[in-house]
C-alpha cells in the first residue's frame, strides 16, 4: 500500500515503528514465560511490570489495579459480566448509555437474558449524555454505571466527571469503556471517580489484541477468564508479553507527545470541518463541535450513500469509515446516529474521518478535493437528490 | 469484497441518468434501509425497450445491479424484459457477497415496477408481472443467535 | 540470555524467527481493520482468511470452524461456558478428568458454583483416562465431556479416539484441550470424533497472547465475547492480525515438519530418560513411557524439593520447570501429580523437562551432568535423605 | 523474585550438616507441604550456643532462611537465641516475597523446637518457649476469592 490516506485511526492505528521495535526482543531472545522460575523468565515478568507501571501512571492508578487483557472488547465484557456477578445479591440493575460501543451493548443485552434489568439513557443531539435522564434513572438496586468516556462514531466526550461524582454519590460502581479517549485526552481515574476503565492499544499505536482493565482496589470482582494464576490469579493465560510491551511503549509514547499531538490534530480537525462545510451543500456535522475528540470529524452528506462513498474514496486511496468499523456488513444505518435523532437516509450517509499522527494538511486537502467531487457524482446518481431538486431547485 | 465485474459497474455505471417522458418509472427500496432504485423504460410501439436508465441511492451493489439491470433489458422485449430475473443480475455480476443479494432483488423489482408503470398507463397485462411491492427487505440471510 | 539451555516448552516456546517475520508487515505497513471496507483491510482481511485456512486444514476442519481466541485459557473458557449455557436446558452435568490444565478445572469450578454439576474422572498412574471410570460417569443429563489431548505435565496421551467414540454413542459433545499436542500430534477432528478443541499458538513456536477455538459446525454455542461482529459474530473485538498471521505461519511450519520434528525429539527424550534413569538414584518417570508426548521429561527425585532443583539449574543456564508453569507460586503440588497417586513429598521433587526444535544432544548432556550434582547436593542437604539413609543405607 | 542476599545463603549455604550428640535437634514442618528443616545444636555449660548445623527439605527461601537463622544464633545464648524472631530473618535477608514469608516462620520454629529439645534433655526451662507446634503451615496470605 503506497501512496494512501489514512483516515480511519478510530477504528484501528498503524503500530509505531518504535513500538514494533519495543516488542521484538520478546518473541525469539526473551520468550521465556514470566511465571517461571527461571532467569529467562524473569526477565519477561520484569518488562510485564514495566508495562503495568507505565500505565498506572498514566491514570493516577496503582500497579495492581491494571489487569492485561486481549483489547477493549474483552475488558468491557470482563467489566461488566463480572460486576453484575459479584455485586448480583446488592441489586441486578445496570445503567448504561445508548451510543455505547456493541462490546458493551451486546454484553448489556446478555445480561438483561440472564436477568438483570438495563437502562440506556438518552444521549442529546450533540451525542451528550443527558445527566438529568441518568440521575432519573438511578434505582436502589442500580449496581453500576457504564457510560464510555468518548463515543468511537462521533468523538463526543461525554461528561464523566459528573458521572463519576454521580455515582460516587449513590453509592454506585463506575465503568467508562475509554477505548477511543485513553492515550488522546488526560483522565485521572480519582480524578473523575472511575471505579473501571477499559482501553485498547491499537487505538494508540500499540498491537492489535492487547487491552487492559483498570480495577480500582477494594472493589469486588470476579474472574472472566478462569485458569493460571496470571493477573493475580484474575486473568489467566500466558501473558502476552510482546503485546503487553507493545501497549507499555505505545502508551509511554502516547502520553509524552499527547499535547503537541491533539493540538496538531484539533487544529487540522476544524480545518477539515470548515472546508467541508464551506464546500459541501447538504451537510451536517455529526457530534459536538467543541467536546469532541481531536481526531474526529463526522458527516452526513444528503442524497448519497455512505458504502457507495467509501469505495469511491478507497479508490483514491483515501481510507474512511461509515459509522463504527465493526458495524460494516450490516443493513442498519449505526444506532449512534440514529440516537442522535438523524433519520435514516441521513445516517446512511455518514462519512467518519480519523486523523491519526502522521496526517498532513495536504492529505486533508486532497481529501476534501476527493469528497466533494464523490459526493458531486452520487449525487447525480441518486434518485433522493432527483426529487429534492425538482421539489427545491 | 466485490468480482471485479460489480466493481466495474459501480465505477463506470451504465445508462445512469434519467429519461424525459418516460414510458415508465418505477421506484423501489426505501432510504430507511439504505437503497433506493429507480429505473426510466423507453418503450417502443412494438414494446421493445429502445432505452433504459436508472438512478440509485445505494451501496456499491445496488449501483452495479442497477447498472447490469439496465444494460440486460436495453433493446429486449417486454416479454424478454420480464425474464431477467436476480439471478441473472448476480450471475451477470460475477457474483455478489451473501448480505448484497438483496441489490438484486431490488434490481428486478426496480424493471418490474417500472413495467407495471408502463403496462398501466397504456391499459395492458404483462403476463407474470405483479404489483410491486413497497419494500423488498424482507428474510436477510441472518447469522445463528449471537448469545 | 546468552547461552543457556532452555528446556521448558511445554510452558511456552521461541516464536521461530520466520513466524516473526511473517507477523511483521501487519504491524506498520497492512495495518487496516479486517472490517472495514478499503482495500488496506483487505489485505488485512485476507491474511486473516488464510491464517485460518491453513488451520482448518490441519485439522481436517472447515474454515468457519475456526475461531480465534486469545489462547488456550480463553479457548477453553469459552467452550465450556457457552456449552453449559446453550445445552442448559437439556441438561447440566459435565464430565471431565482429574488431570485438566487449571484454564478447563477452575472454569469447572465456576460452572459447578452456577449450578452445573462436574464429575471429574481418575487417571491411572501413568496419567491415562480411565475409560470405565468415564463410561460409568455419564448420565441422561450429561452434555459435555471435556477431556485433554495430552498432559502438560506428565505428556500422557489420552485415549482420545475411544472418548470420541463414548460421546458420539451417548450423544454427548467432546471438547479436547489440544493446547499441548496441537502442533506436535496429527489430529483430525472427523476421525478422532472431537467437537470442539482448544489451541494456542505460543506452544508451537508461535506468538503469545493468539490461539483459536474449533467448533464443529451445527454445534449451539453461544459468545462469549460480546459486541462487534468479528469471527462472524462469534468473537467480539479488533483481530489480532499479525497475532493470527503468526498462528498461521507456526500451523503451517509445525506441521510441514511434524514428522521430522518429533522423530527426533522422540529419540532425544528417550536418550535423557534412559541416562537419568541409569545414573540417578531413587528417581522415578511419571507419565506413561509409550504414549507421552515426543518432547516430554518429568521425574520424581526422592528426597528432594522442586523449586531449590530449578534454581540451582538456573544457575547453571538450564531452564526447565516443575509441574505446570502456572502453579509456580503455589505451596501445594501439582494436582496431576496427586492425581496419578504420588505421595505429596515425592510430588514436591518432580521435574519437567521438555524439548524443543532447537534441543541438542549435547545440551541434554549438560543438563543430565548438572541433575546428577544438584539432586546430590540438595540431597545432602535433606533431612529426608539423611533419615533415610540411616534406616537403609 | 528473591534478593540477593536470599540467592547467596541458597547457593552458599552456612552451618549446613550435621552434630553427631547434638545438645538439642529439632525438625519442624511436613514433607506433605514441601518443607522440612532441622536444626542441631551443641549448647555449652553456660548455656551458649558453640555450634549449629541444618538440614533442609524446601524451597529456595527454606534453606537461606534455615541458612541466615543458623548464622544469627551461632554464638548466643540461649536467650538470646529466643528473640531470634522469623521478622529478624527476613531482615537480614533483605526481606521474602510474599508467599515465602512462612519459610521464615519455620526456621524460627526450627530454633525453638531444637531448643526445646535441649531444655527437655536437661530439664531446664526457657522463658517464653513453649512446645513446638507440629505444622506451622497455617493463615497464609491469601488472594481474595477466585470466582
Ligand atoms: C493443556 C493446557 N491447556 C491450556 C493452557 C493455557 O493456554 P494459554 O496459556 O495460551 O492461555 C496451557 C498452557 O498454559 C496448557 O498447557
Ligand atoms: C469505544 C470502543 N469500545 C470498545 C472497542 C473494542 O475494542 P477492541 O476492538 O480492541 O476489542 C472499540 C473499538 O473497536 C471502541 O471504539
Amino acid at each position: 500500500m503506497e501512496g494512501f490516506i489514512y483516515l480511519d485511526n478510530a477504528a484501528t492505528t498503524k503500530t509505531a515503528p518504535e513500538v514494533v521495535e519495543a516488542m521484538l526482543p520478546y518473541f525469539s531472545e526473551h520468550y521465556g514465560n514470566p511465571s517461571s522460575i527461571y532467569s529467562l523468565g524473569a526477565e519477561s515478568k520484569k518488562a510485564v511490570a514495566e508495562a503495568r507501571e507505565t500505565i498506572a501512571k498514566s491514570l493516577g492508578a496503582a500497579n495492581n489495579e491494571i489487569y492485561f487483557t486481549a483489547g477493549g472488547s474483552e475488558a468491557d465484557n470482563w467489566a461488566l459480566k463480572a460486576t453484575a456477578e459479584a455485586y448480583a445479591s446488592k441489586g441486578k440493575h445496570i445503567i448504561t448509555s445508548r451510543i455505547e460501543h456493541h462490546a458493551v451493548l451486546h454484553t448489556c443485552g446478555y445480561l438483561e437474558k440472564n436477568g438483570y434489568e438495563v437502562t440506556y439513557v438518552d444521549v442529546d443531539e450533540n451525542g451528550i449524555l443527558k445527566l438529568d435522564d441518568l440521575r432519573k434513572a438511578i434505582r436502589p438496586d442500580t449496581i453500576l454505571i457504564s457510560v464510555m468516556f468518548a463515543n468511537n462514531e462521533l468523538g463526543s466526550i461525554q461528561p464523566v466527571r459528573e458521572i463519576g461524582q454521580i455515582a460516587r454519590e449513590h453509592g454506585i460502581l463506575f465503568h467508562t469503556d475509554a477505548v477511543q479517549a485513553y492515550g488522546q485526552l488526560p483522565i485521572d481515574v480519582d480524578e473523575y471517580r472511575i471505579d473501571m476503565l477499559s482501553a485498547s492499544a491499537h487505538k494508540l499505536n500499540g498491537p492489535k489484541g492487547i487491552g487492559f482493565l483498570y480495577i480500582r482496589k477494594g472493589i469486588k470482582t470476579r474472574s472472566f477468564i478462569h485458569g493460571g494464576q496470571q493477573e493475580r490469579g484474575r486473568r489467566a493465560g500466558t501473558e502476552n508479553v510482546p503485546g503487553i510491551v507493545g501497549l507499555g511503549a505505545a502508551c509511554r509514547r502516547a502520553f509524552e507527545r499527547m499535547e503537541q499531538k491533539t493540538d496538531r490534530e484539533r487544529k487540522l480537525r476544524d480545518y477539515l470541518i470548515r472546508r467541508i462545510e464551506e464546500e459541501i451543500p447538504y451537510c451536517r456535522l455529526n457530534g459536538d463541535r467543541e467536546r469532541r475528540l481531536p481526531n474526529n470529524v463526522n458527516f452526513s452528506f444528503r442524497f448519497v450513500e455512505g458504502e457507495s462513498l467509501l469505495i469511491m474514496l478507497d479508490m483514491k486511496g483515501i481510507c474512511a469509515s461509515s459509522g463504527s468499523a465493526c458495524t460494516s456488513g450490516s443493513l442498519d444505518p449505526s444506532h449512534v446516529l440514529l440516537a442522535i435523532g438523524l433519520p435514516h437516509e441521513i445516517a446512511h450517509g455518514s462519512l467518519r474521518l480519523t486523523l491519526g499522527e502522521e496526517t498532513t494538511k495536504e492529505e486533508l486537502d486532497i481529501t476534501i478535493a476527493a469528497i466533494a467531487e464523490i459526493v458531486g457524482k452520487l449525487r447525480e446518481m441518486s434518485p433522493l437528490y432527483e426529487d429534492f431538486m425538482k421539489k427545491n431547485g | 469484497m466485490y468480482s471485479e465485474k460489480v466493481m466495474d459497474h459501480f465505477q463506470n455505471p451504465r445508462n445512469m441518468g434519467e429519461i424525459e417522458n418516460a414510458s415508465g418509472i418505477g421506484t423501489v427500496g426505501n432510504a430507511k434501509c439504505g437503497d433506493i432504485m429507480r429505473i426510466y423504460l423507453d418503450i417502443d410501439e412494438d414494446g421493445i425497450i429502445r432505452d433504459v436508465k436508472f438512478k440509485t441511492f445505494g451501496c456499491g451493489a445496488a449501483v452495479a445491479t442497477s447498472s447490469m439491470a439496465t444494460e440486460l433489458v436495453k433493446g429486449k422485449t417486454v416479454q424478454e424484459a420480464m425474464e431477467v430475473t436476480n439471478k441473472a443480475v448476480m450471475e451477470a455480476l460475477d457474483g455478489l457477497p451473501p448480505v448484497k443479494v438483496h441489490c438484486s432483488l431490488l434490481a428486478e423489482e426496480a424493471i418490474h415496477a417500472a413495467l407495471w408503470d408502463y403496462a398501466e398507463k397504456n391499459g395492458i397485462h404483462i403476463e407474470g408481472l405483479e404489483k410491486p411491492k413497497s419494500d423488498i427487505h424482507e428474510g436477510e440471510e441472518q447469522e445463528e443467535e449471537e448469545y
